[in-house]
């Protein structure tokens, strides 16, 4: 797999690089380089602090979504591997303004413990909520929910998290909309192709000439099934099946549609996925609101798409749609 | 016979040697059932452990500084555990001059507690943990470092044996359920790569 | 190739009928279906329109740039082929508000040819001028400039040509800005791996494991060499060295950079590519102003990459700052 | 004999199956030089021609109807000027209940003289012109419809032999250069197998 990089030891800090010259609003700090915040300092607004973190490798997350109205601070850690502990800690520390930090990241073994070493080497300084993304439906069973993954569906729990924050809300109002906007997202992917990390010999994983898979993760966890191609309406009308069939208790009728690239996808075919995601939700009698259609969320060139859907409740909605500034999504 | 900074730092550097010849080796064990980066991870971190500054550190100061070192390298589950371990370990030997050949058993099992607890995950679900807590137990009794390393070398190489025929129950490598029935754990191996270069 | 669509033949409609459910300040229209424009009509506002269209499968290329201080209104085509008369001639009356209309379009000849028709079609009714955009340095050497054809560097002329319409300024002052930043923009790519048009069984070119091309067009048009693939900050530095050699007359010292995606090239590898871009352009004295970075101008899932150089002066430096507003491109 | 509405309806559906039989072919002459589509394209402006309602038309009428049909179905390079050359000779027929095959030359010629203005392209630059140009040529002083259909067809089958050792001179195979030596221009192919599928 060809890639336009220099040394792999060198992806992850040159990438920072590009990102925080091309994006002023996005400066990169603390000791270890692996952290993003906001260049208008969080500190100093007095507000609960959002942050999140993860490994590289899944632009725009986990970085790029630092801003107004979304996250003040993300640490970041080499392709795949969870952010350092003293990214996190650094992280953190740039997201307190004295009024706490709430933890928001992904249900991946690293970062839990590299998040949770922060919180309590901090403990005594700054009070941490945690709340774990886990909309990947493909990840476990409805039973086993809180063992389930997160992918591309976090990003909207930052959206309603950095909201709320932003009004001034406290800790725990802050940390329950964010645990809140996870229970009623679900996220399911389907794979096309592989991606491969930088100085690793061998893609993430195979698959044949024609052949995808169903629910497979974002590092190439296995999915739920592995066939020859369908065609687009064939597998929006399963992923979305799959989703409703998943609904949270009191989903309401009201959601918002995520269709991401996880990468090499283009454009074209995501218009055409959410075309008929959104066609089948409406015959649900489901309102479809502020959707979204792009890279959200990636694997490097990996091929295939994800949808994700936000069930809206009369909180949340308004929190999805009140302004929000970040290099890859603004909402006014 | 005691273990001193200077035994530390040169099994360091053995391991990071042993690392290195297996790295691609690991990473492909891991893609079977993760991300396939258990070998590039552990040469990252052994490296920038083989680089540590040990100058004037007794033991205990020694493991926490490789520990350091080893999560400014790392935030990936088995590095983040295999500093936890370190870390437990050089808080037992903390302000002693030498280690005993007779305390390694208990050290073990204080880092095996100590990543069980941030982990999450409980003995028998295949994956390093076992390994330690197969070696803790080997290493009970043992005085002669010669006998330790065997001991702990072959305690190792039989619980990757042992657990290979059951299935993974944490981490990505779950997910994948029965089909890891037959297959190695990567931190498995890698702890067997790693208890074998030491015994050398 | 594995693509997520239905029919071939569908494949256009379909993405037209997501892109504007996704997007409602898109609306699509007129008698061929194939005509996107602003939902806040600009027939209204007594302003010149500005108008593109192009062939499908580079988007946000060409509808995605629809809308306030850029394109009123754009047709499309089949995938890499013109758009039809037809649609042309829609899309230039949907952005006539009786200040006549600027046709802004790559330089390709089933474009050329269609836009030139339906602009003498419309000779008694609406008046328009051309614009050609020709920033592709690979395709013609500096004494036949005329003759390249149009890559991404063309979202520069919709920005600064939209941006002047707003003002209130007439078609020929509009015109002639376009022209100007189109003679004051330069681009070259680079192609890692093909695209394949919906319907056709090969791709549109094939490159080897580890062979790149420089200069290659975005839809496999020869480049100027192959060879293997370098280090990013090799690629880097020959695609800037060339753009820099073919610096337009008066290229003054502010420029701004775009990196563009081919398709399937992670934002990762594209911020690799800016960060050296960027060092290099500024180590010239060459102060780099608004970067662009990410998915402008795609041939679906062709990896790669295009760097692009827009020389500022004193007119257009404050057109491309200006406030405009479509779905992938936002500047307040 | 005279060139009615019905004979130019069964010419469209002959030429339809000819080029669904060579889309395939015209793609890949295509992808040498170009994008690859010259053979889809045709192959959809030909099946929508094919339903052109040409019910009480003229001939010119019939020819406009067809030109209209085309550049609906497409905005590529080759297709307008399909159509471009089909509104040219529909104008020239205008008004006329029948065409003679005496007339074609000069139809032809028309045709060719109205893409080259629309495309900008000269004789000589290795395109359908140049097979238009030859085609005029041969069927000049032909009277007999046997005669016209076998000259045409011979004349665009010496051009794309003629042609073949020249480099392309216009369009996106312009920028191959002398590459495009010894290879047929895709529009020059597709010409020849029009021309032929009429001769028959
Ligand atoms: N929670 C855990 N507790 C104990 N060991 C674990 C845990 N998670 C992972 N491991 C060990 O780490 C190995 C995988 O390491 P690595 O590839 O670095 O992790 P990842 O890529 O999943 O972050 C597994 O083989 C297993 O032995
Ligand atoms: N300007 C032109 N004048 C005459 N013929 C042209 C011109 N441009 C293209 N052609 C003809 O069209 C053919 C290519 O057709 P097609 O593949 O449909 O075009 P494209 O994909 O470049 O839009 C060429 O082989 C050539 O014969
Ligand atoms: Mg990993
Ligand atoms: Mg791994
Ligand atoms: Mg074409
Ligand atoms: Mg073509």
């Amino acid at each position: 797999m060809k890639k336009l990089m220099n040394s792999p030891a060198d992806f992850v800090d040159e990438m920072l690089e590009g990102l925080t010259a091309a994006n002023p609003s996005l400066v990169r700090g603390g000791e270890t380089g692996r952290v993003i915040r906001r260049a208008d300092d969080s500190r100093n607004k007095g507000k609960v602090g959002v942050v999140s973190g993860g490994g590289s490798g899944h632009l725009p997350l986990f970085t790029g979504y630092v801003g107004k109205g979304l996250l003040d601070a993300c640490s970041i850690g080499n392709v795949f591997e969870g952010p350092t502990v003293g990214s996190c800690i650094e992280a953190i520390q740039m997201a307190d303004g004295g009024k706490g930090v709430l933890r928001l990241y992904g249900n991946y073994g690293g970062d839990r413990m590299n998040f949770d070493m922060a919180g309590e080497m901090l403990e005594d300084e700054i009070r941490t909520t945690t709340v774990l993304g886990t909309d990947d439906i493909a990840s476990a069973g409805p039973e086993e929910r809180k063992k389930r993954r997160g992918v591309a569906g976090i990003i909207y729990a930052y959206k309603t998290a950095g909201a709320f924050a932003e009004t001034g809300a406290d800790l725990d109002a802050v940390t329950a909309v964010a645990q809140k906007t996870v229970d009623r997202t679900r996220t399911i992917g389907v794979a096309l192709s592989p991606c491969q990390v930088p100085g690793s010999d061998k893609p993430s994983f195979i698959l044949a000439e024609n052949e995808i898979e169903m629910g497979m993760g974002i590092h190439g966890e296995p999915g739920i099934w592995r066939d020859t191609l369908r065609s687009a309406d064939a597998i929006a009308d399963e992923m979305i099946d799959r989703l409703l069939n998943d609904r949270p208790e009191g989903a309401g009728n009201r959601a918002s549609i995520l269709v991401n690239s996880l990468g090499a996808t283009p454009l074209e075919e995501l218009f055409i996925l959410y075309r008929r995601a959104r066609a089948r939700v409406q015959a649900e009698g489901i309102e479809v609101v502020q959707p979204l259609v792009g890279h959200y969320a990636t694997s490097m060139e990996m091929a295939g798409a994800s949808i994700s859907l936000l069930f809206l409740d009369d909180e949340i909605g308004p929190l999805l749609a009140s302004p929000c500034e970040c290099p890859f999504w603004t909402v006014r | 016979m005691t273990i001193r900074t200077e035994t530390i730092a040169a099994a360091v550097a053995k391991a990071n040697q042993t690392i290195k010849r297996h790295e691609q080796e690991l990473n492909a064990a891991d893609a079977k059932l993760g991300d396939g980066d258990t070998g590039g991870m552990l040469a990252r971190v052994l490296g920038k452990m083989a680089e540590a500054d040990l100058s004037e550190a007794d033991p205990g100061t020694a493991l926490t500084r490789l520990a350091k070192a080893a999560t400014v390298a790392t935030g990936s589950s088995l590095g983040t555990l295999f500093a936890t371990g370190l870390l437990a370990v050089g808080r037992q030997a903390k302000g002693r001059e030498t280690i005993e050949v007779a305390d390694l058993a208990a050290f073990v099992a204080s880092a095996r507690d100590a990543m069980m607890e941030r982990g999450g995950a409980s003995l028998g679900d295949k994956t390093v943990l076992d390994s330690l807590d197969a070696i803790a137990t080997a290493l009970q009794g043992k005085t002669s470092p010669t006998e330790a390393a065997d001991a702990a070398a072959q305690a190792a190489a039989d619980a990757l044996n042992t657990f290979r025929s059951r299935p993974n129950r944490i981490g990505r490598a779950r997910m994948f359920g029965d089909q890891t029935i037959g297959i190695d754990d990567p931190g498995m191996l890698a702890v067997m790569h790693l208890a074998g270069a030491i015994a050398e």
